[in-house]
């Protein structure tokens, strides 16, 4: 299986990877359970699901390829076009919105050029509008890999931003709310 | 008699032959326009010779041209000899029954006219024929069209020309009753049944005419209604050309004539239009005399009456003329092509009227000449040409009643016509008779 | 037995049965999409929305609602309506306005519920969302993702029927647009069926793309003759044409299903190869003209060489009454002539079997010929026809149907053949006399299949060219051997078969109804008189 | 059975028909009249064929397929058209054309106008509006049976006749007018 | 305020907290030895008692739940599994997380007691997409827990077996319904099931499983540790227990709090939450996560924080405790089309009313709030709302519906500002009170 968007590599497991699926699917009383981890773990490797990747995923998993479209195209998360390195998933939903959302998305559209897909031509970010977070009470917020930032400003969106231009790693999965947490702090 | 009086009589059954013939192709032609300006339509304008339509006339030329190159088509189941001669009938009687009516008054020839003839004043009645029966002679020789029509119609063998042919007869023969009763009336009146008399008791006032004083008005007025209804029956002419029905029997008695064969009926019908115009114009309208001038006066009177006539033709014809040339801005000749043909019409009608014109001017000439006392028309030929005229002006306002006629009401139902016939004209006519006769009693005993 | 109550009318049903198939019984049609007899429920189209009057709550989806007894429910509710009219108000939002164009339309479903339930008029204000038109997804389908409602049945098809799993719903919201995994194609023989089971226009049928508007065709119910399966079907059918084959529901057979070579065999009754014209010895001569050829060339054989000299090969594509007229025939004038069985599929069967309807034996009516045979008692096989061919001393054989010739394979040909058939074959090339038999479509008759189940067969068009059923050929073959006793219409000789045949006892033609009837399999010890069912002469 | 309507009762005076017959020889006799006096305006009457009338806009004349803006036509052969003709005279062939995203067009669209009874059903029945009956072409006309079966490639071919009459085309071109021609107070209706 | 409990939240604030190590300090996994040593029934009937209801949303009693599971000898062979519902997605939600986050051992207990209680070998906790942080922590709790022997094998020697698994899902909020839930567990689309059966009887993987909250879990060891009683003496008679509530929106203190069931609402968000901005008043509170309905401040004043109370006042639902405040600078136009995309982004497509009608709702809300709609446009959302809440299959659909109905019933001026009235339609229409000058309910095709 190769593919132009995978630069004509060859889409498979490592003999590990297989590994790590066949435990995975192990927990699992069917082995087509095993389908959203496997995906998961295709697009982290692959970095997007082509249908190359989407045909491997199927035949791990044991389904026709396309039920593993299928699967691939229902979840937000799961990604059908390639995105920038860095993914910034802004929420829009009520909560936030109420909280100047709007605000943080159109400040970080002018910053950048973001084509139809939300990405930029250097491939270095991608935007989405995204729906709740389960951040509410901290919006506006978004998403940078498994990063929460959260109470944005503009002024903060833009330092963010520039740490990430410079080449900076995401930090620490973690959310930012412990720091604030009214009935937290002591 | 000798070959002077045979000449003579021969010259008028050839005029009595021609005036009838030359009307029919007219009348035809007048038929189709008139209908279609009846019906706000153009009517025939597509014929033309060198561009020149004349207003739908060439029609009638291409068709005479083309019922003579037709086939004749003749039904093998035919019966030969009726069948034949079934056409022939009534075009005959159609002519025939014009011999008796006359178009003028007497036309005298004095004596010595041309060098030694005549001998004597020649008096020329103009009539094919003065016979005693005068108007006897007519409904003798008219009920006679209606065999035509059935051998026609049992000659072709055909259903629906036999229904046709049946239905003709019968209502011909309904018709032709009370006809006869309404021309009673009229010979009570006259005291004659001699149509040159009828036609001397009529000249002078219009109220010497038949529908008018000398039948007590009402008498001649529902004699006339009478008459010419019975007239429009005789002729198989809407509202009454049932034998004809085309929704119900195709063309009638004539459904398998073609070419000329059907021309005779078709000529026919209009030979008998015109001959029943006549008649009516000959016993209720003042047959050839014109209104208030008596023979006597007009042609002591002839200088003024044609420097009059001249006179008046020229600014009436000029006016055609006019009309004529405005003409040539209608949208028709705005939307053929400019070098069509057709586009020098205007001016053709434009010649026409100025000739007309000037025929009146040469007419106004011929009064002023004879004013001057150069006599370059001889007083009698000019009165017999002006009731000639009278004559033809006259019948042809009545063809146009017929074609009026046609285009305005619907056909009758059968069974209505033979209602209308027998329950409501005969005895109508019936008790007409007795009115006339009542009316010539007082009239002899109290107003002689 | 549960006893459920569907508007108030109370109606015993099997357990299991949901209330849709329950109302049916009650004689109330419940408005479904989604819901399908032999698909798993899967309850998303909500059409067939219902109010439960008692052992319920609120209102609920027929379809997944199990006759239980206590169970009320209501469709002439105004809820109902109302439900049913927002529900077709929803469908319809993003449908696209194709029925112009749409193939399903006179038979879709969406027009037909709309008219009866819909509200007639829009309120959308917005655009339309659209989906991906025309998707040429198999050698028999083509899918229009706009026309679609989400109603998974063809998914369901897929998975369950098929097992292929080739069509999936993608996305969400309303966004769900069905399709195959780009680049693939269906790989199953039941695509046909795909068309069928859709409610709307989305998957059409390639075959039958714009050949004629659903409404002006007409249905007659049939037997598909493509295999021993005998799927039932109906022939849609319009001035003579046939246009298209439908499965009809059997569950005995097939269900609601049928392959595609079956469904594709309707373009055999106008096939170039049809034999539409009686040949003899000098050309077309009309069939009554050939037949009396053959029956003087019959009597010849059988005066000079015996009885034994004439062969009849009984036919496993022609009707159990061809078969049988044909035997009576040759029986009545020649008693000693021998017949033959020979079994196998001819070399115009198409090659393909599964475990699912397609059965390896591709000749409609074996079953029926073998049953005819053994009640005959005196029928040989293959083998033996094999041998009498080559002893030489089988003179004529007649021939009924099958590619005899073909399915011998290598072996010696009578002096004379004799070839009473539909379709142009090597026997009938070899044969001295050809007589065009009726296509199974076009004629009355039944067929067995290998369940043993007699199916009922109706004509459908005229017979085409001079071809005539085969019991017809088989009485007009007597009457020229002589034998004027024997009944020609299908219906007369269905009744002596069954009076004959020990498997057939008790059956009568017009008594078969839809659904066809089994034969027995342990024959009755005593005959059972069939009801006769002619017509009154 | 028919059934006889009961009109209203008739006066002895109306029996003779006598006023009624007048009334109509007066109607015609006007018409005559005006028509001959008249005939240089040349509205009333109508120099056919040379002068044709124009057609007001909802005349139902000769059938046109109306098209797309790439020359196709908008017809999709539905067949409703030929399913709502009383006079069964539409004939169609369906067919698919693989490049066009209708998909679905007529191989062969023709209309028996021998059959046709002009009743406009076909125009009503059309959900594309591919069919219209406005082309204001009244004569329609052929040598034989065939030439009177008008198909695609004709009607395709047809425009619109919705010409303005002639009053509202002379308001918008005075220079077309004839001479003489009033625009302003044109006479040319009277007599319709 | 002092009246705070801290039951779920005890651990909280202490460092480290999801350290086993500094957990078990403070009273983690001290529940599970005793609860062993109890019956599986006697675990249930405890929490039965303690009158527990379910804290996602549906608020339906836990221990019935459990109660509905089949026993061994109906399962046909088939196990038990039970599902921990991580999949926190309801807008205006977060406590879960933080539950997770800051004291993971608490619910990892409570799973491991439940699973026992019901039977369960296997329990996975099925966390959302975007919760790849969270997962990390609770991987390693459970490790750490299962190190000690809390989990996995022959739990502390008892012969337990209890596997605990984490599940991530990809980013879809239907998952967060139960069925949807299993069937994104079972590897398919989240699309949920039809009910019946329900999962309790055939869930994943077609075996009975029991689906429960995350806060559920975390009560229940409370409730095993201490005593039904004891849990009983907060909150109300039919609202036992504390509950834990996320506050977002116009308040100046947002986040994770875990009140007594039963305390004034008002008090709630103007002294716990630290009250709206300065100068701002309240106009309304959507008390229980997006989909409940909204909550105007009068209502608010005159509600307790239980789940009798609200809907008593309201019509509304505590649902999961997600309350979003929002002041007088909202708009709540723009406020629904908001969450009304959010539902139309989110629903699974599986079925009609819901995969169109949100959809369609959203498109009509989306001119609404630029102002090109019509007040027939609103009738017209308020007839779909209706259409859509309990037609589908999932409760979802509700969910929609619901604040759509709500909004406009309980704010319709708000709408009818930002809308072109054209007068056929009233407030009766949009299901609101009309108000005083307002005449009552207008007639349009759309409301009818």
């Amino acid at each position: 299986m190769t593919d132009q968007a995978h630069n004509g590599e060859k889409v498979a497991w490592t003999e590990q990877e297989l590994a790590e699926i066949e435990e995975i699917a192990s927990r699992y009383p069917s082995r087509r359970s095993a389908m959203l981890p496997v995906l998961w773990m295709a697009q982290h490797k692959f970095g997007w699901l082509s249908l190359p990747v989407l045909e491997l995923v199927a035949e791990t998993v044991g389904v026709p390829p396309s039920e593993a479209r299928a699967v691939a195209s229902f979840y937000t998360m799961l990604k059908k076009k390639p995105t920038g390195r860095y993914v910034l998933q802004v929420c829009h939903t009520l909560s936030c919105a109420l909280n100047g959302a709007e605000e943080i998305i159109r400040h970080i559209e002018s910053k950048y050029d973001f084509d139809e897909n939300g990405n930029t031509p250097d491939g270095l970010f991608t935007l989405e509008r995204v729906e709740c977070l389960a951040s509410c009470g901290s919006g506006p917020m978004m998403q940078v890999g498994e990063h929460y930032y959260e109470r944005l400003t503009p002024e903060k969106v833009d330092e963010i931003l520039a740490g990430f231009e410079s080449g900076e790693p995401l930090p620490t999965p973690r959310p930012e709310a412990d720091e604030w947490q009214w009935n937290l702090q002591s | 008699m000798d070959w002077i009086q045979i000449g003579i009589v021969a010259a008028k059954i050839g005029f009595a032959v021609a005036f009838v013939m030359s009307i029919v192709p007219i009348l035809i032609w007048g038929e189709r326009k008139w209908s279609a300006y009846i019906q706000d339509r153009p009517g025939p304008n597509r014929a033309q010779i060198a561009g020149i339509r004349a207003g739908g006339l060439v029609h009638v030329l291409t068709d005479v041209v083309k019922l003579f190159m037709k086939e004749d088509v003749q039904p093998t189941a035919a019966m030969k000899a009726y069948w034949w001669v079934a056409p022939l009938i009534p075009m005959i009687v159609g002519l025939m029954t014009f011999t008796v009516v006359p178009w003028s008054s007497d036309f005298a020839i004095p004596a010595h006219s041309f060098g030694d003839w005549p001998a004597a004043d020649l008096t020329i009645p103009m009539q094919v024929a003065r016979i005693n029966a005068g108007m006897l002679f007519i409904l003798a020789f008219s009920s006679l069209s209606v065999y035509g029509i059935m051998l026609a119609g049992w000659g072709s063998n055909n259903k629906f020309s036999m229904l046709g042919g049946l239905r003709a007869s019968a209502q011909m023969i309904s018709y032709e009753l009370a006809m006869g009763l309404s021309v009673v009336v009229m010979f009570l009146v006259y005291g004659t049944v001699r149509l040159d008399e009828i036609a001397q008791q009529q000249a002078g006032s219009i109220f010497n005419w038949g529908i008018f004083a000398p039948t007590g008005f009402i008498v001649g007025l529902i004699a006339f209604l009478i008459y010419w209804t019975s007239v429009l029956a005789e002729t198989n002419r809407l509202p009454f050309d049932l034998p004809e029905g085309e929704a119900e029997i195709v063309a009638g008695y004539h459904t398998e004539y073609s070419s000329m064969r059907f021309a005779l009926f078709f000529m026919a019908e209009y030979a008998h239009m015109i001959v029943g115009s006549t008649l009516t114009v000959t016993l209720f309208f003042g047959s050839y005399n014109i209104p208030f001038l008596r023979p006597e006066t007009l042609q002591a009177n002839i200088d003024g009456v044609l420097i009059a006539l001249g006179c008046l033709g020229i600014p009436v014809n000029l006016f055609f003329a006019w009309l004529a040339w405005k003409r040539r801005r209608r949208v028709f000749y705005l939307s053929i092509r400019p070098d069509d043909p057709r586009q020098k019409e205007p001016k053709f009608w434009v010649a026409v009227w100025t000739m007309a014109a000037l025929a009146s001017a040469g007419l106004a000439v011929l009064g002023i000449s004879r004013w001057v006392g150069m006599h370059l028309l001889a007083a009698e030929t000019a009165v017999l040409l002006l009731h000639i005229g009278m004559l033809l002006v006259k019948v042809m306002f009545f063809c146009y009643v017929f074609v009026w006629i046609r285009w305005t009401l619907p056909r009758f139902r059968y069974d209505q016509l033979m209602n209308l016939g027998w329950r409501m004209m005969v005895p109508v006519a019936i008790a007409n008779v007795l009115l006339a006769g009542i009316w010539v009693i007082i009239r002899e005993t109290f107003l002689a | 037995m549960p006893t459920v109550k569907v508007n108030g009318i109370e109606v015993e049903v099997a357990p299991g049965t949901n209330m849709i198939e329950a109302a049916r019984q009650a004689g109330v049609d419940i408005p479904h999409y989604c819901y399908h007899p032999h698909l798993p429920v899967a309850g998303n189209c909500r059409m067939c929305l219902v109010d439960v009057e008692a052992g319920g709550r609120g209102p609920d989806i027929a379809c997944n609602m199990q006759a239980r007894d206590g169970l009320a429910i209501r469709t002439d509710t105004d809820n109902v309506k109302r439900m049913r009219r927002s529900v077709m108000e929803f469908l319809l939002v993003n449908h696209p306005l194709d029925c112009p164009i749409c193939d399903q339309a006179g038979e879709c479903r969406l027009q037909d519920y709309y008219m009866e339930h819909g509200q007639h008029h829009s309120r959308l204000a917005d655009e339309k969302i659209t989906r991906t038109k025309r998707q040429d997804i198999g050698d028999l389908i083509i899918l229009d993702a706009d026309r679609c409602i989400a109603c998974s049945r063809c998914v369901r098809f897929s998975d369950e029927v098929t097992k292929t799993g080739e069509l999936r719903l993608f996305n969400r919201t309303d966004h769900t647009e069905i399709g195959v995994f780009p680049g693939t194609r269906l790989s199953h023989h039941y695509q046909g069926c795909l068309a069928d089971i859709c409610p709307v226009g989305a998957l059409t049928n390639k075959d039958f793309r714009f050949q004629k508007r659903s409404w002006y065709l007409r249905a007659e119910p049939s037997v598909c003759d493509r295999c021993a399966t005998g799927c039932n079907i109906d022939v849609d059918h319009d001035h003579g044409e046939v246009f298209r084959y439908r499965p009809r529901r059997n569950d005995a057979v097939n269900k609601s299903w049928m392959c595609d070579f079956g469904r594709l065999s309707y373009k055999r009754l106008a096939a170039e190869d049809r034999i539409l014209t009686a040949r003899g010895p000098e050309g077309a001569e009309g069939v009554d003209a050939v037949l009396a050829g053959l029956a003087a060339a019959v009597d010849a054989a059988a005066r000079d060489h015996g009885d034994g000299s004439v062969g009849l090969v009984l036919g496993t594509r022609a009707t159990n009454e061809a078969n049988w007229a044909m035997l009576r025939a040759l029986r009545a004038a020649v008693p000693g002539a021998r017949v033959f069985l020979v079994e196998g599929n001819d070399p115009d069967a198409f090659d393909y079997t599964d475990d699912l309807l397609v059965h390896a034996d591709k000749n409609p009516n074996t079953a029926g010929v073998r049953l005819i045979a053994e009640a005959d008692g005196a029928v040989g096989d293959a083998e033996a026809l094999r041998a009498a061919l080559a002893d030489g001393g089988l003179r004529l054989l007649l021939v009924l149907a099958d590619d005899v010739l073909a399915r011998l394979g290598e072996v010696r040909r009578p002096e004379a053949l004799a070839f009473f058939g539909t379709w142009a074959n090597a026997t009938s090339e070899a044969a001295r006399w050809v007589l065009p038999l009726a296509a199974a479509q076009e004629v009355e008759g039944s067929f067995t299949n290998f369940q043993g189940r007699v199916q009922r067969l109706q004509p459908a068009i005229p017979a085409a060219g001079d071809s005539r059923p085969g019991q017809v050929l088989a009485a007009g073959l007597a009457r020229a051997l002589g034998e004027d006793a024997l009944p020609a219409g299908a219906a007369g000789v269905f009744h002596d078969l069954a009076a004959n045949v020990p498997a057939f006892f008790g059956l009568s033609l017009a008594g078969l109804g839809a659904e066809g009837a089994l034969v027995h399999r342990e024959p009755p010890t005593e005959q059972v008189a069939p009801p006769d069912t002619r017509p009154a002469p | 059975m028919t059934q006889q309507v009961p009109g209203p009762e008739m006066t002895t005076g109306q029996k003779f028909y006598v006023r009624e017959v007048l009334q109509g020889l007066w109607i015609t006799l006007k018409h005559t009249v005006r028509n001959v006096l008249n005939a240089d305006e040349n509205f009333t009457i109508i120099d056919y064929p040379d002068v044709k009338k124009v057609m007001p806009e909802r005349y139902k004349g000769a059938h046109r397929l109306t098209t797309r803006p790439d020359g196709k036509v908008k017809c999709v052969a539905c067949m409703m058209c030929a399913q709502i003709c009383p006079a069964k005279c539409i004939t169609i062939e369906a067919g698919e054309d693989p490049d066009d995203p209708v998909e679905k067009y007529p191989v062969q669209f023709q209309i028996d106008m021998l059959r046709c009874i002009y009743c406009g059903f076909c125009v009503e029945a059309c959900p594309k509006d591919a069919i219209r009956m406005d082309t204001g072409i009244y004569e329609i006309n052929g040598f034989t049976r065939q030439d009177l079966i008008h198909d695609k490639a004709y009607m395709k071919d047809l425009k619109a006749g919705k010409k303005p009459l002639a009053e509202d085309w002379y308001r918008e071109h005075p220079e077309d007018a004839p001479p003489g021609y009033d625009v302003k107070a044109p006479k040319l209706r009277e007599g319709y | 305020m002092a009246m705070e409990p801290s039951i779920l939240t005890s651990r909280w604030k202490i460092p480290d907290a999801h350290r086993i190590d500094v957990a078990m300090k403070h009273g983690a996994w001290a529940t599970l030895p005793a609860a062993l040593k109890m019956a599986p029934g006697e675990i249930t009937q405890v929490v039965k008692d303690s009158g527990l209801r379910g804290r996602g949303g549906a608020g339906f009693p836990t221990g019935v739940k459990w109660g509905f599971v089949p026993p061994p000898e109906k399962r046909n062979g088939k196990p038990v599994y039970l599902v921990c519902n991580a999949d926190e997605s309801e807008p205006g939600t977060f406590k879960d997380r933080y539950l997770m986050w800051k004291d993971p051992h608490m619910f990892l207990e409570g799973i491991v007691i439940s699973a026992y209680a019901i039977g369960a070998k296997a329990a996975y906790i099925y966390l959302r997409g975007e919760f790849g942080f969270v997962r990390r922590r609770v991987d390693e709790a459970i490790a750490e827990a299962r190190a000690k022997g809390f989990i996995g094998r022959n739990i502390l020697g008892s012969g337990v077996d209890v596997e605990v698994y984490t599940h991530l899902g990809a980013g879809a909020y239907i998952c967060g319904e139960e069925t949807a839930l299993l069937s994104s567990l079972e590897g398919k689309k989240g699309q949920p099931k039809l009910k019946p059966p329900f999962p309790a009887v055939e869930g994943a993987w077609r075996a009975p499983t029991i689906v429960n909250n995350v806060e559920t879990m975390a009560a229940v060891t409370w409730i095993v540790g201490h005593g039904a009683a004891a849990y009983r003496e907060f909150g109300t008679e039919k609202s036992p227990g504390t509950k834990l509530l996320s506050v977002s929106g116009h308040v100046l203190k947002p986040g994770v709090y875990e009140i007594d069931m039963g305390i004034p609402m008002m008090d709630f968000i103007m002294d716990t939450a630290g009250g709206l901005r300065p100068g701002r008043k309240l106009k309304a509170v959507v008390p229980g996560g997006s989909s409940v309905p909204i909550m105007t401040p009068d209502e608010v004043a005159r509600a307790t924080i239980d789940y009798e109370s609200i809907h008593e006042v309201s019509g509304s639902y505590l649902g999961s405790g997600g309350m979003i405040v929002m002041d007088d600078t909202t708009d709540l136009a723009e406020g629904l089309a908001n969450l009304l995309r959010f539902y139309a982004h989110e629903s699974c497509g599986q079925c009609t009313p819901c995969r169109e009608g949100t959809g369609w709702m959203f498109r009509i809300l989306k001119r609404v709030k630029e102002g090109r709609a019509t007040d027939v446009d609103l009738a017209t959302l308020k007839n779909l709302a209706d259409n859509i809440h309990s037609k589908t299959i999932c409760f979802f659909g509700a969910s929609a519906a619901m604040p759509v109905q709500s909004w406009l019933k309980k704010f319709p001026d708000e709408f009818f500002g930002r809308v072109h009235r054209t007068g056929k339609v009233g407030y009766a229409d949009v299901g609101a009170e009309p108000p005083g000058g307002d005449k009552p309910g207008g007639t349009t095709q759309a409301a009818k």
